[in-house]
């Protein structure tokens, strides 16, 4: 069944919009079933159109290397930028304690991290950490798979206001890692969901 | 939940005259007739269920009965044989289930006591506890299927993400931010790990790479360490070892130097200077 | 100097849609400096003029516990899903129902929670509820052990769509355990073994 012009755009629009990152032409083709499948042409005059009918708002429809999005417009910089300026951009919990668990258990492999949290370490996180330039692989374990050996940075003690690693508040103030390793160690049973 | 098959074919069941299990001192040489589930459903029917109460529900509800109404010695039996039959199959049985039975057993016992003839000392009903986990167990299953029923982000709902202006300060803006917020983090993550009894973390080994690394961060200020610092006691022997030696090894490697003023003055450590 | 209306609008409409979480009417009114700064009933009219506006587009404005953010029309779903290769892991029952448990009851223990259910609550339940930002610890209970007490975050309203924890669905009424007693009474005598 072919899809009406209008139905097509606002996919479109949507797609592009619900995207983390710019869509390509085929990303965005891999969106229809196969008899519903528009043509690359009418995708690109599609969205031709949706760049005129953006030409008033606040946003626009930009391309970049990888495909399209929606950005605001400079002019409105003023404002939205405070929203950066006021607070510091929030880290999540997960990728708070996964930077944590580097800086205190360094280097450390991914699986290490997850073996502490109990819970998959997403490629994200350790990519983000990667982008802020907040960690490094300075090795690898010599075990199967060799896993790469991860570590924290010079830029991530700046960012977190620390001189050295030495500054690290100690753990044992917390409380001590290896005590609570050797409980849970006892206490280990198994249990399923 | 999906309806369970409980079709009995004869001939599967009864290749022998074996008890199947034992309830009571009663040897049960036939699956109870609408109990029966062929071995590996079994297994997947444990699965659906989230727990003692859940099954309990389960069997009250397939009879149509309401909660308050339950005739104790008939769920009572049907409950205890399942867990019977699941034991004899080996297949793996929460506590919890078997805690349940034990607590059936003990009302239906109370329950075939003669009542006491005087109303002063009337006894709650031993039936009242039990119903009043039921229905609170019930208030919660199904409020778990409503927010299962609501829209979730990500599954039915999907957020829009536009790019901020382009701007050269969002993109030099360094992340502002002090130690406290990690320390937090860790705080947390060891809360929960103390919070979780079964948490598995595999024993690690003092690594001599890892300890190269701690004596190179603690120095990696060009700070100077007096020698014994470097040693955390609580390591046990092997620790102490395995510390020595990678301050050996650095040594050798010209990564790190010792300074002393004086004989039997104390010893310090610091990263290795070129001398000019 | 006073903004026009239209660019007040603007402003708005730019920021909830640049802003990687809801905005809140203080958040937005954080946005503009003094002189400018509009009151919280004008943007709140100029919101309601936005979700007017949005009233025929694939996109709407919507409200949840922690302020305002634009997400795409349901029709589009089936579109926009296959943008993503494997679906989100759909909540089990045991998850669903502990956070059911944490949500209607908060703050709660872990061990209140196991007493509800009947069953031990699994870490890995719990970790991924933390992970997920949807439970924080807000204290301790007083009681031998000091037990973690365990409630939902904005974070957990907002992923339901929810403005607030009155906007959970109701929980089933308890009938009192007088009543519940009256009727035993009255059907004991059904009871034979």
């Amino acid at each position: 069944m072919k899809l009406s012009q209008s139905l097509l755009k606002n996919i479109l629009e949507s797609a592009i919009f619900a995207s983390p990152s710019p869509l390509s032409v085929e990303e965005l083709l891999s969106l229809f079933a196969d008899e519903e499948k528009p043509t690359r042409q009418q995708i690109q005059t599609l969205i031709k159109e949706l760049q005129n009918d953006y030409a008033t708002r606040p946003l626009e429809v930009v391309e970049v290397a990888s495909g399209y999005r929606f950005q605001v417009r400079a002019k409105f910089s003023p404002w939205i930028s405070k929203m950066w300026q006021d607070k510091p951009p929030k880290l999540s919990r997960a990728m708070l304690e996964t930077l944590a668990i580097i800086a205190y258990r360094q280097p450390v492999t991914r699986a290490e991290i997850e073996a502490i949290r109990g819970v998959v370490v997403s490629t994200q996180i350790i990519k983000a950490l990667f982008d802020r330039d907040w960690i490094v692989v300075v090795g690898h374990r010599e075990v199967p798979g060799r896993p790469a050996l991860l570590a924290t940075t010079r830029e991530f003690l700046d960012a977190f206001s620390l001189k050295g690693l030495a500054d690290l508040p100690p753990l044992a103030a917390l409380r001590d890692l290896d005590t609570i390793e050797a409980e849970l160690a006892t206490t280990n049973r198994v249990e399923k969901e | 939940m999906t309806e369970l098959v409980i079709d009995t074919p004869d001939d599967v069941l009864l290749d022998s005259q074996q008890a199947l299990a034992r309830v009571y001192d009663e040897f049960i040489t036939q699956v109870p007739e609408d109990l029966y589930i062929p071995p590996d459903a079994l297994a997947v029917f444990l699965e659906a269920f989230e727990g003692p109460l859940d099954l309990l529900l389960y069997l009250i509800r397939k009879q149509n009965l309401d909660i308050l109404d339950i005739p104790i010695a008939e769920i009572t039996r049907q409950y205890i044989s399942y867990i019977e039959l699941m034991q004899e199959l080996n297949i793996d049985l929460a506590a919890e289930y078997l805690l349940m039975a034990a607590l059936l057993a003990e009302i239906k016992s109370r329950l075939l006591l003669p009542k006491p003839k005087n109303p002063e000392a009337e006894e709650e009903d031993p039936r009242a506890e039990l119903i009043r986990r039921l229905q609170e167990y019930e208030r919660f299953k199904k409020a778990a299927e409503d927010l299962g029923d609501l829209p979730q982000e990500g599954r039915d709902i999907f957020l829009t993400h536009v790019e901020p202006p382009v701007r050269e300060l969002l993109a030099t803006e360094p992340f502002v931010g002090d130690f406290s917020l990690l320390l937090e983090a860790m705080r947390d993550v060891l809360q929960r790990a103390q919070l979780q009894k079964s948490h598995i973390i595999a024993e690690e080994g003092l690594s001599l790479e890892q300890r190269f690394r701690e004596v190179l961060a603690r120095l990696a200020s060009g700070e100077t360490v007096i020698f014994y610092e470097l040693f955390t006691v609580k390591e046990g022997r092997i620790g102490v070892v395995v510390t020595f030696m990678a301050i050996l090894e650095l040594l050798k490697q010209k990564m790190i130097e010792l300074v002393q003023e004086s004989v039997f003055a104390p010893i310090y450590v610091r990263e290795y200077r070129e001398l000019a």
